[in-house]
């Protein structure tokens, strides 16, 4: 039997790499507007009562992401509902960290769903990205409203898709995240919405994820 | 016509939008015509000395310039394989097919021109009155009529075209992009807003393009500023087709990329500001479509923005200044203006006389005068399209011959400036349509504060101070105007239909009396001018007709969208999504022929699924199920929830069994069933049918939030999450067992109905169901998504000696059905209830509630419904279509639901709904097949055809 | 005098029609310049009649009509709060059709489909019905299999239906994409060769002028604001134009329905949608046959004007609003050209929206109430107006006899309170 | 393109949301007769005016939330959380304004038993 090799919905674009025990594509873009298929990254849904002791535990709003200095992202993905997104092959240990945190609050159901294999993720970056999503997403994608470290769901090309504005080095990024057989569909209409400005698959590295 | 560019073409103007240094070609019915870049189709035809461009619908009268804008009856043409493309709008572009519509044998010589002489039986609705009998000619005759039709022609060659659309979100959206709209956006830009700026014609300015030299100077200062103001997006041949509920707006960029592709931009406007300015009405008398009976904008625009000289010699009728203009114009560029008559002073039109074109013009006093040009300016229409979505309904003055809005009826985020609020200066105007755009701009801000505050993306406003004060708006000044709309003769009202004044003065008097059933009789307005030219026409006339005012009769609805909209546009690129398995790439790569199921693409077959249904009975097979729903559900509350959805009992689940269970809805109808697993102490797995997956997550969902949001309960949809595969055949368990670790696969450790999470070709963290929906010893494994490929390869690679074979959907309904199992939605229905489906063992009425169990009970006690049994034909060899009917003498009592030849028992097998009296095993029933005959067929004893003991999924 | 279908004699409601329409007479008109007569009378509204129908639409002009034509009765007062037709008569996409699911629904959309065969020569006014045929496709197997199931049922009540595939369909309409690379394959369709489409206002004028010849009276502009009700049984109607004492009341309305029902304390099981639709510009004829597809949620239909003629299934959420919305006609056109792609370059003209009262069981409610004397003739969907002539025939015959006929009695009322619901709702689906 | 005031996600496209329906009491279903069982399940207020309903948030938060529209207009006076006491943090849209008479009819209605003769 052959050793396991993980896949994303989405078909990496050559040459192909195995990168933390997935294909990935090694294409490295050079335009100022890229597209990177980003599913190897460890994804953890976690669930806690609104308003409750978990909830202030986790320290993230509903409609914000944060950064912690380990790398992790925390989204407030949902009421009572958290995203979380670390390097490849984090999940057991951010799951871990959830039951001490459901351990620490008795009497709340806190809960943590490795959904790495059930969602596709994709970053787009670059100026024009906001252009891009205007033409899939009737979300105003404006500073006021979804400045960075925003999150939200919507339909994005008629899928139901949590949106992340992650900002890299002042340039505009986005992360989507969706659930897993749609991504090679939804990686599709973003790459046909940022043909007029130039889009250009970008590779997954494990470096700034 | 040769392809001269010059017969009617001027010196330079000094508003002039042609390129002279830049000529094109086209060809007009296959001749070619020259042009200059900036040039309209018809701008072009007319400076080489065309003056008619199509035939009218009913009579094919010869119909040339009217309005010289995108709202011209005479100039739709057909380019290449666009039908109705509006000549006097869309650009001249070398190469392109250009020919006219709804002519035969030519433009010049139309055969069907005789209608004109039967003008007078044709009256509107004179079909209405005829063609009746006798009752089988009708088709007869509406062949005919349909060969009439006044339009372009589709081709099926046509690409299927996606453009893309964009969302915008601007605060201010100003339509409209003449003097008003260009103030409003300039104030609203400067008071901080970000502003939409649409213009349909292809330059900013409106009637300043086609003014004098002070008019040109202003629109200059005025394009200068927008341009400075980088919070000003503006958008050229485009227009607002609608204003939908929300605010939204739809607008349609005509031209993109260079190209004529339209495409749409989905506005959410904080504030909208209506500046469309006004659109001239033609007068009705005799002869009022004849080619050289022009607007005064017309021959203006024609003369100043196209350099085309519109005739030699001109009789003008003019009411406003902007007649007086045209009359100015004429002279300034050498047309001989031989009359002018000043409806002011009395002035009239009476008739208009020439064939292929105006020769004369009988005027008020009598006198005939020879002329090719006359021109009109009576008046104008205010395009209220986007207020009346708004909820207002524009107001009637006949001191100023035309409609405006109701003020008090406009909503907060509406605002309205320009021509369409009232009369005045330009100063006037643009100091009115600054005073809203500063105010527009204050009331979006409003807005997005309120948004902002609730939307928990957005930063925090930073300490906005006290609200701005509303802006005072000036009032407009109303000039006095005559209120000219039919003259003394009959002419025509509605060009695109053919609907003459006297037509609608007919329809009055039959008893069609108001505006809008004399419309509907005789489809005035309804044609693809969309009554811009020709409401309040009609509506005057009604009004005369029935002795009412225009203000009691008031005005037909102007419908969305404003101008008509491809279908390509309004489609954009369509989302559809759809959604691919992990083992997608294998189907793709062994000739699986798909079946599209909702969103899901999957197998439906590899090759011939009898073969592969056969080898499942016989080795081993393995197939795709992915789609299948699955729910992780945790916490304490579970079993209560399952409890609540599902008919049958789930308190008892000890961990690492499976149950089987039916969902109804409140009404007791069957909504979907599935297999829950216990895999900890409050941790389980629920798998739902496919096409359930979602409707059953919501559902559950609804349950929890709204009815019991004290359980604690988790649901979280995983169907993705995993890759499911079920391996099926008696080969089933010496295939698991070769790829499977740390989990014991013998009969006693891991028995039947049971559930074990191990490692599977080495992915760890996959979860195995032994269960049976084929009938034969079966696995489904659940294994992390990223590895679906990996182990669906290892498990073919590992099987290949045990005969294993992938088998579609096709076979897998071969099975299921041998084994009798139901599919809901197939063998059940919309008014199936659980007792129908043969659920009676597995409904609990003794439990305290779940859902749909009141219907149930009732059910259970009245013995109501028709039955789902077993059914087999007495000849084997028969196959009844599914859908075949059960017949007793001639009444329906029942249906064939599921039906296949059984690979296994080598005849036909069916499940069937049947009344309930006829549901005892042994009962004869007669089967109608789809051709007609009528044969016997035996219930059975149980559903399973194929080891009703369940003996092969046991072992 | 003949006799009606339903076996009773026909009245001496004959006409007295100030004008008989003919090519003969439409010729010596126009040659003498002689103008048509009115079409109807307006009359002065009365105080009192044998029966108030509330909704001048096709279902309450017929009912009037045929209260008369096959009744005697014409003491019958028609009330529109707008113009005649202005409701769902004026703002369907006038597709007939009698393919349905169920017996019961075959039947009485068959007796609809033939009294508009004849409607033209009954009414002396041409309708235009243009039986040109009707096809509702499949693009799975399961809808294939509800269509089969629909051609079976109609066979047997002897409705022309059959099930054909793809190279068929593509016969029939040349523009379709059949090809099974399209997203939503075309694997087979429900032919009806009896469907087809018809001058909607025709209809409704045809009647009013038919009605009125028979001395019923036609109030428009004139809005029902109340019913009065005592002991049980309704006593008369308030309208805006005054009042008016009537032992029966027929509420023939759509969109409004529940708010009449109210007015006399009967509550309903409806729900209020918007149902829109879309007509383009026009072009050359090239569609010869009605569309529908139920999983693109959209039917299509060319008129003898050129235009085509779109509609869909109904808003997913109640209102009462008729303003419309884009993403109905953007969703409209995606699923237009996903069935005709080569369409993309024809322009939509313009959209409109009419109110559909649903029902659970996409069935009608017709007959009578716990009120005597208040009928309804109600929650008609988005299938109103192909039921209107049987319908109108039918409330005659109930008003008239005091019987619910056998032709509408799955139709009751009392179904929902006896869980006994219309087997339409058995395949649901957009049902044009 | 009607804009809900989602109170958990602000101001979204009302295509974002599914329509559960008009806001209904679930009567006991241990005594409930048929005639209260089958008006739960069937009869509608249906006004034309204000009407208090439930949607989903299928595209955003996906949680019920109860909303106070006009029919007619479908203007949107208030949108609450089902379910929650309270939606923290931003408090959007949670201005709710009691209305007494929209949905009240048909809660708790009863279909006639039987129905009127045939």
């Amino acid at each position: 039997m052959s050793e396991p090799v993980a896949r994303s919905p989405i078909e990496p674009a050559p040459p192909v790499l195995v990168v933390d025990g997935w294909e990935v594509s090694g294409r490295r873009a050079q335009a100022g507007l890229t597209l990177t298929d980003c599913t190897p990254l460890a994804k953890l849904q976690v669930r806690a009562p609104i308003g409750g002791r978990a909830a202030a535990e986790l320290a993230v709003p509903f409609g914000r992401a944060v950064r912690d200095p380990g790398g992790t992202l925390t989204a407030g993905s949902g009421p009572g509902e958290w995203l979380l997104l670390a390097a490849p092959g984090r999940g057991p240990v951010l799951a871990a960290r959830m039951d001490d945190l459901a351990a620490r609050c008795p009497g709340e159901l806190v809960t943590a769903t490795d959904v790495t294999h059930g969602r596709a993720l994709v970053r787009l970056t670059g100026p024009p990205a906001a252009g891009v999503l205007a033409k899939v997403c009737g979300i105003d994608i404006t500073e006021p409203i979804t400045p960075d470290g925003a999150a939200f769901r919507t339909a994005v090309a008629a899928v139901a898709t949590d949106v992340i504005r992650d900002d890299t080095g002042g340039v505009p990024s986005y992360l989507l995240h969706c659930e897993r057989s749609s991504g090679a569909y939804l990686f599709g209409e973003l790459l046909a919405a940022g043909g007029e400005f130039g889009i250009e698959i970008d590779g997954f590295t494990t470096e700034g994820t | 016509m040769s392809g001269q560019t010059s017969a009617m073409r001027l010196p330079p103007q000094p508003g002039e939008v042609i390129n002279r240094g830049e000529p094109v070609e086209f060809t007009w019915n296959g001749r070619p015509v020259r042009g200059y870049a900036g040039d309209t189709i018809v701008s072009a035809l007319a400076a080489a000395g065309e003056r008619v461009f199509s035939r009218s619908m009913k009579y094919h009268r010869p119909r040339g310039l009217l309005s010289a804008s995108f709202h011209d009856p005479g100039c739709m043409v057909q380019v290449g394989d666009e039908p109705n493309v509006r000549g006097a709008h869309r650009l001249a572009a070398d190469g392109i097919v250009v020919t006219s519509q709804n002519t035969w044998p030519s433009l010049r010589l139309d055969a069907k021109a005789v209608n004109g002489l039967a003008g007078r039986f044709l009256t509107a609705g004179f079909y209405y009155k005829t063609f009746m009998r006798p009752r089988f000619a009708w088709p007869a005759y509406e062949s005919v009529l349909r060969r009439f039709v006044n339009a372009g022609t589709v081709s099926p060659g046509t690409a299927h075209l996606r453009p893309e659309k964009r969302h915008a979100h601007p605060d201010v959206l100003i339509a409209g992009g003449g003097p008003a709209g260009m103030a409003a956006a300039i104030s609203a830009a400067r008071a901080g807003a970000s502003v939409l700026l649409v213009e349909e014609e292809h330059a900013l300015g409106g009637h300043l393009r086609w003014g004098s030299e002070a008019d040109l100077a202003v629109l200059a200062e005025l394009t200068g500023l927008v341009a400075a103001e980088p919070g000003i997006e503006v958008l050229t041949d485009a227009v607002a087709l609608g204003r939908y509920d929300g605010n939204a707006l739809a607008i349609l960029e005509r031209r993109h990329g260079g190209a004529e592709t339209e495409r749409l931009i989905r506005a959410r406007a904080k504030t909208l500001v209506v500046a469309p300015g006004l659109i001239e009405r033609p007068y009705v008398f005799a002869g009022n479509d004849l080619p050289g009976v022009m607007l005064s904008t017309a021959v203006r625009r024609l003369i100043n923005l196209y350099a085309v000289k519109p005739g030699q010699r001109a009789v003008v009728l003019t009411a406003n200044p902007d007649g007086d203009a045209a009359v100015a114009d004429l002279k300034r560029v050498g047309v001989e203006v031989v009359r002018v008559e000043d409806a002011r002073l009395g002035g009239d039109i009476v008739a208009a006389t020439g064939r292929a074109g105006v020769r004369a013009v009988q005027v008020a006093d009598g006198t005939s005068i020879a002329c090719d040009l006359l021109v009109t300016a009576v008046g104008w229409t205010a395009p209220t399209s986007l207020l009346n979505a708004s909820g207002d309904r524009p107001v009637y003055s006949p001191q100023a011959a035309r409609y405006f809005p109701d003020a008090a009826r406009l909503p907060e985020n509406v605002l309205v400036t320009g021509g369409i609020a009232g009369d005045g200066s330009v100063e006037e105007l643009t100091g009115h349509a600054a005073a809203v755009g500063a105010e527009a701009a204050r009331r979006a801000a409003r807005t997005a504060a309120a948004w902002i505050a609730a939307t928990p993306t957005a930063r925090p406003a930073a300490g906005t101070g006290a609200e701005e004060s509303v802006r005072p708006i000036p009032e407009l000044p109303v000039d006095a105007h005559p209120e000219l709309f039919a003259g003394r003769t009959n002419g025509f009202v509605d060009f695109s239909e053919d609907v003459s004044a006297k037509d609608l003065r007919a329809a009055v008097a039959e008893g069609f009396r108001g505006a809008e059933l004399a419309k509907r009789f005789t489809t005035a307005t309804m044609g693809p001018l969309q009554g811009k030219l020709e409401t309040v026409n009609t509506v005057a006339v009604v009004a005369a007709a029935t002795g009412a005012t225009i203000a009691e009769t008031g005005t037909t609805t102007w419908r969305p969208p404003y101008v008509p909209v491809t279908l390509a546009a309004l489609a954009g690129r369509a989302f559809e999504p759809v959604r691919y398995s992990p083992m997608q790439p294998w189907h793709d790569a062994h000739g699986a022929v798909p079946l599209v199921a909702g969103a899901w693409i999957r197998p439906d077959r590899y090759g011939d699924a009898a073969a592969e249904a056969a080898n499942v009975r016989e080795h081993v097979g393995i197939i795709d199920v992915t789609p299948i729903g699955k729910l992780d559900l945790r916490g304490p509350d579970v079993p209560k929830l399952l409890n609540l959805l599902y008919v049958n009992k789930w308190s008892k689940l000890e961990i690492g069994r499976v149950r089987y269970g039916v969902m109804c809805a409140e009404d007791g109808v069957v909504l979907d069933d599935g297999v829950t697993g216990r895999l900890g102490e409050e941790h389980y797995l629920m798998s739902t049918t496919s096409s359930g997956a979602a409707t059953i997550w919501e559902w559950a969902e609804n349950w929890l939030q709204t009815e019991h949001p004290d359980w604690r309960v988790h649901v979280t949809p995983v169907t993705t999450a995993y890759a499911s595969m079920n391996v099926a055949g008696p080969q089933a368990r010496r295939l698991i067992e070769r790829v499977t670790k740390d989990v014991d696969l013998s009969n006693e450790a891991f028995p039947y109905m049971h559930v074990r999470t191990g490692q599977i070709a080495g992915v760890d963290d996959c979860v195995l169901w032994r269960i049976g929906f084929t009938g034969e010893l079966s696995y489904e494994l659940h294994v992390p998504a990223g590895y679906g490929l990996h182990v669906w390869q290892t498990l073919l690679d590992q099987g290949a000696d045990l005969g294993i074979h992938a088998f579609g959907v096709e076979a897998q309904r071969i099975l299921r059905l041998e084994k009798g199992h139901f599919i809901v939605g197939q063998d059940t229905d919309g008014l199936t209830r659980g007792f129908s489906a043969g659920l009676d063992w597995a409904i609990k009425l003794d439990k305290d509630d779940f859902v749909g169990k009141p219907e149930l009970a009732w059910q259970a006690a009245e013995g109501s419904g028709p039955r789902l049994v077993g059914l087999q034909p007495v000849d084997p060899s028969v196959v009844p279509e599914e859908a075949s009917l059960i017949m007793e003498g001639g009444s329906i009592v029942g249906r064939i639901t599921s039906s296949r030849m059984s690979p296994t028992l080598h005849r036909s097998i069916c499940l069937a709904q049947v009344e309930a009296r006829l549901a005892g095993p042994g009962t004869e029933v007669t089967v109608r097949l789809p051709d007609g005959r009528l044969i016997a067929a035996t219930v059975m004893p149980q559903h399973a055809h194929v080891d009703p003991d369940g003996g092969r999924m046991r072992v | 005098m003949r006799t009606s279908t339903n076996g009773h004699r026909q009245s001496p409601g004959r006409s007295h029609y100030p004008a008989r329409y003919s090519a003969a007479e439409l010729f010596r008109r126009g040659l003498v310049s002689e103008a048509w007569p009115p079409a109807w009378q307006q009359q002065p509204m009365k105080g009192s009649y044998d029966v108030v129908i509330v909704g001048g639409g096709v279902h309450g002009l017929a009912a009037a009509y045929y209260l008369a034509a096959n009744h005697g009765i014409t003491d019958v007062a028609v009330l529109d709060k707008g113009y005649m037709g202005s409701g769902g008569s004026g703002r369907n996409t006038a597709i007939l059709r009698s393919n349905y699911l169920t017996p019961e629904g075959v039947r009485f959309y068959d007796r609809s489909v033939q009294l508009y065969q004849r409607l033209a020569t009954d009414l002396d006014y041409n309708v235009m019905f243009s039986q040109r045929g009707h096809l509702t496709l499949a693009h799975s197997d399961a809808s294939l299999r509800t269509m089969r199931w629909r051609a079976e049922v109609n066979k047997v009540e002897g409705v022309d239906s059959e099930v054909i595939g793809p190279a068929e369909i593509k016969q029939l309409a040349p523009f379709l994409d059949v090809s099974p690379a399209a997203r939503y394959p075309v694997m087979g369709a429900l032919w009806h060769p009896p469907g087809g489409i018809i001058r909607h206002d025709a209809v409704v004028w045809g009647y009013a002028r038919g009605a009125s010849a028979r001395g019923v009276h036609i109030h428009q502009n004139t809005e029902v604001t109340g019913i009065d009700v005592a002991g049980g049984r309704v006593r008369g109607v308030r309208t805006s134009r005054g009042d008016i004492a009537t032992p029966v009341v027929l509420n023939a309305t759509a969109g409004w329905s529940t708010l009449i029902s109210d007015m006399a304390g009967v509550t309903m099981p409806v729900m209020t949608s918007p149902l829109q639709a879309a007509v383009t510009e026009p072009v050359k004829p090239f569609l010869s046959t009605v569309i529908v597809s139920g999983t693109l949620h959209v039917y299509i239909s060319q008129t003898d004007r050129g235009e085509l003629v779109f509609g869909a299934s109904v808003d997913p959420f109640t209102s009462y609003s008729m303003r419309g919305s884009l993403e109905f006609i953007e969703g409209l056109a995606g699923h237009v050209l996903e069935l005709m792609p080569a369409l993309g370059k024809v322009r939509l003209l313009r959209q409109w929206a009419g109110l559909c009262d649903m029902t659970p069981d996409f069935s009608p409610i017709m007959g009578k109430t716990p009120v005597d004397g208040f009928l309804v003739d109600v929650g008609w969907g988005t299938y109103g107006f192909k039921a209107g002539p049987v319908s109108g025939e039918a409330m005659a015959q109930c008003i008239a006899s005091g019987q619910t006929p056998d032709i509408i009695a799955a139709f009751g009322l009392e179904r929902f309170g006896e869980g006994a619901l219309v087997g339409e709702k058995g395949a649901a689906a957009v049902g044009h | 393109m009607i804009l809900l005031p989602c109170p958990w996600c602000g101001p979204r496209a009302a295509t974002e949301f599914a329509h559960i329906g008009e806001v209904s009491v679930r009567p006991d279903p241990g005594s409930a007769t048929p005639a209260q069982w089958r008006g739960y399940l069937y009869l509608r207020a249906n006004p034309c005016g204000w009407t208090s309903e439930t949607w989903y948030h299928r595209m955003g938060c996906r949680r019920f939330i109860k909303v106070e529209r006009h029919t007619e207009t479908n203007e949107v006076r208030s949108a609450t959380a089902a379910g929650v006491a309270e939606v923290p943090g931003t408090g959007a849209g949670m201005t709710e304004i009691p209305d007494a008479t929209a949905g009240a009819r048909a809660g708790g209605a009863e279909i006639p038993a039987g129905g009127p003769a045939r």
